[in-house]
């Protein structure tokens, strides 16, 4: 019994961990409920077991609206702090595929970015994303739960010095690399062997931005 | 092999006769015998005619440096005829492979003048390759299994309560951006959709627009279009409403015949209440 | 004294929780001069420390090619799995070969592969392993066509949790040649007692493939 207390405590260390969102009693019964049907007392008295593991640790277990976290002490939120300025912020993996998706199959909802992406989706991700002005929600979905209907915005156009979505290439087109390649070059990308830092390419100052050949009338034919 | 059109699954209530050497097999044998339309999957499992050709030789417990090099050769241009005559695209790769392997035979079988006793053996070389492979195909085995992040191993990690925002995140570039839409494609295996296919890009965008604009109330529907966006922006504006009537995410209603047309977000069903109703029909025409 | 050491441990523990990659001994000595200047070797004790205290927890900590990081402990990935709808895809075949190649031999190029394999190699194996961070070009060949050298990157390491590539697996060792060449010369002697004809296909049937004689040195067999 010991044991397996100790065991659940760890379980729930390793899952908050790991986990980029608060999480729920709910979510954690059902996380842990293919192997054995845990109670939410149960959980609830582990969770603040494992708080009190934490006490003389840089780090606290703290339970907010959406449910429990692990998180840094404010004490050292200083530091952190440096350390966030000295490496900015990086492009997450699932949020370039998130705005990606929603550049190319809006007005989307959340619901079905999941099921094409074939993982859940973090809020903080949208959130994210909105709160940088690149994507909006649009509008609802007519189906059982109302589901947001996400877009793109005009920012987002400006950021990415592009004068239409429609200059980006077409799916066929990404899936063959050396389509892709062109289609990157037409747009004045370089190609990724003439520049090995592949992650600054592509950053053309908007300022300079220079005007895109396309007449107007035909940037929106196919 | 050049013939696009007959495959196995062409025809599948007469599975095609495998041939050999243009002699039907009644009856392949055992060890041989593949149903006709797993061939293809067959091929596919095999990187090649070194893995093939491994797998031919562990199938029967032989070490590389026992191969009866004979046998192993026959089985290699059995698959091979076989998979030739029944059109399977075929790697030239297995071709060069069964070139060399009859080489290597003819030469065994040769009677062996006395002056070439310094070529070597003609299988010297074969063996060396499929020992070299063999290698880096257990090496690679290896290093899959070792844990990896994302898999076995997950990053721990906890932040600061705090809002302070560290920096903007900086825009993604084109590259970054099409290449995580190829991944995420790649895995749904969306490419496959060819619906999705030419969709103009700016007919998604418009969409988004035009839902921004029916959130602030129904508008009519020639309102939706400018005139100054020429042919072109018309045809986009059009599509992008019948897309949105067609994914249930607007409604163009015409209360009476000959009326106005109306474009308006669409409302759950059973919900619409009355006060909707008048309130809808209060701001109308415009 | 005392104090200050828990706190350095704290300080790091707080840094390392909110990193998301591995913070090097130089990142951390930069980080934590602006206040006092510290010593790498105190820092390295610090994370000694550090790393004690994680014994018995869901965490440990780690040194992997480009720093310390914490992370989950592996048994616990069944559990964080849970977290998202989808396991990770697998990777193919051919994509793990290639970098296995990468990894033992390299700087190498595609041709190279190539020969080895026995087949060509898709480009798109290369990009997908460039994208992935786990490999790059590291300069070219000086022969006709200069091809571009392949090698792998600091990122595979951290990916793999190694320090360095010394810590893979070794190669499986090819067999002493002067015993090849004793094999073949036996070989030689039973392919000419062989008829053709002889060597009906099919003629071992797969289920009753029991222990062909094996060769007396079975040790180094695979």
């Amino acid at each position: 019994m010991e044991q397996d207390t100790h065991r659940l405590e760890k379980i729930l260390e390793a899952l908050l961990l790991a986990s980029d969102q608060p999480l729920s009693i709910d979510q954690l019964v059902r996380l842990l409920a293919p192997d054995a049907p845990i109670g939410k007392k149960e959980i609830r008295d582990a969770l603040e077991r494992l708080g009190a593991r934490f006490e003389g640790t840089a780090a606290e277990l703290k339970e907010v609206a959406s449910g429990f976290r692990l998180q840094v002490r404010a004490e050292f939120s200083e530091w952190v702090h440096r350390l966030w300025q000295e490496r900015p912020p990086k492009l997450s993996r699932a949020l370039m595929e998130t705005l990606a998706l929603i550049c190319y199959r809006q007005p989307i909802t959340r619901g079905e970015i999941e099921e094409i992406r074939g993982v859940s989706l973090s809020p903080n991700i949208v959130k994210t994303l909105i709160e940088r002005g690149w994507i909006r929600e649009v509008g609802v979905k007519e189906v059982p739960g109302r589901p947001a209907l996400l877009g793109t915005t005009q920012q987002l156009l400006d950021d990415l010095a592009l004068k239409s979505l429609d200059q980006l290439p077409t799916l066929p087109e990404i899936k063959d690399l050396a389509q892709l390649e062109a289609a990157l070059a037409k747009l004045g990308v370089e190609a990724m062997a003439a520049t090995p830092d592949a992650a600054v390419i592509g950053e053309v100052p908007v300022a300079e931005a220079a005007p895109v050949e396309k007449p107007a009338d035909e940037a929106t034919l196919h | 092999m050049n013939d696009p059109n007959p495959t196995v699954e062409a025809a599948p209530e007469a599975p095609k006769q495998p041939k050999v050497h243009g002699q039907p097999i009644d009856k392949l044998p055992d060890d041989l015998y593949i149903p006709p339309d797993a061939l293809e999957v067959f091929l596919d499992a095999f990187e090649g005619p070194l893995d093939l050709l491994l797998y031919l030789i562990r199938r029967q417990n032989l070490n590389i440096l026992d191969i009866p090099v004979l046998k192993i050769t026959q089985q290699y241009m059995e698959y091979i005829a076989i998979m030739r005559d029944m059109k399977l695209e075929l790697a030239a790769e297995y071709l060069v492979m069964a070139a060399y392997l009859a080489e290597i035979k003819s030469r065994i079988l040769l009677p062996k003048p006395a002056l070439e006793e310094d070529v070597g053996d003609p299988r010297m070389d074969l063996v060396r390759r499929l020992q070299e492979y063999e290698r880096f195909k257990t090496a690679a085995e290896n290093l899959d299994a070792m844990p990896r992040v994302g898999r076995e191993i997950h990053i721990a990690q906890a932040r600061p309560d705090l809002v302070v925002k560290p920096q903007p995140l900086p825009p993604p570039t084109l590259r970054e951006l099409l290449m995580a839409m190829r991944d995420a494609m790649t895995r749904a295996e969306m490419f496959s959709h060819h619906q999705v296919a030419r969709e103009p890009l700016s007919v998604r965008e418009r969409m988004s627009k035009i839902l921004t604009r029916l959130r602030a109330g129904p508008a009519s529907f020639f309102d939706l279009f400018d005139p100054e966006e020429g042919r072109a922006g018309i045809v986009v504006c059009l599509l992008a409403i019948l897309e949105l009537a067609r994914g249930a995410m607007l409604e163009v209603v015409q209360e009476q015949a000959f009326g106005p047309l109306r474009v308006q977000v669409a409302r759950a069903r059973a919900v619409v209440t009355e006060d909707e109703l008048t309130s809808d029909f209060d701001k109308e025409p415009e």
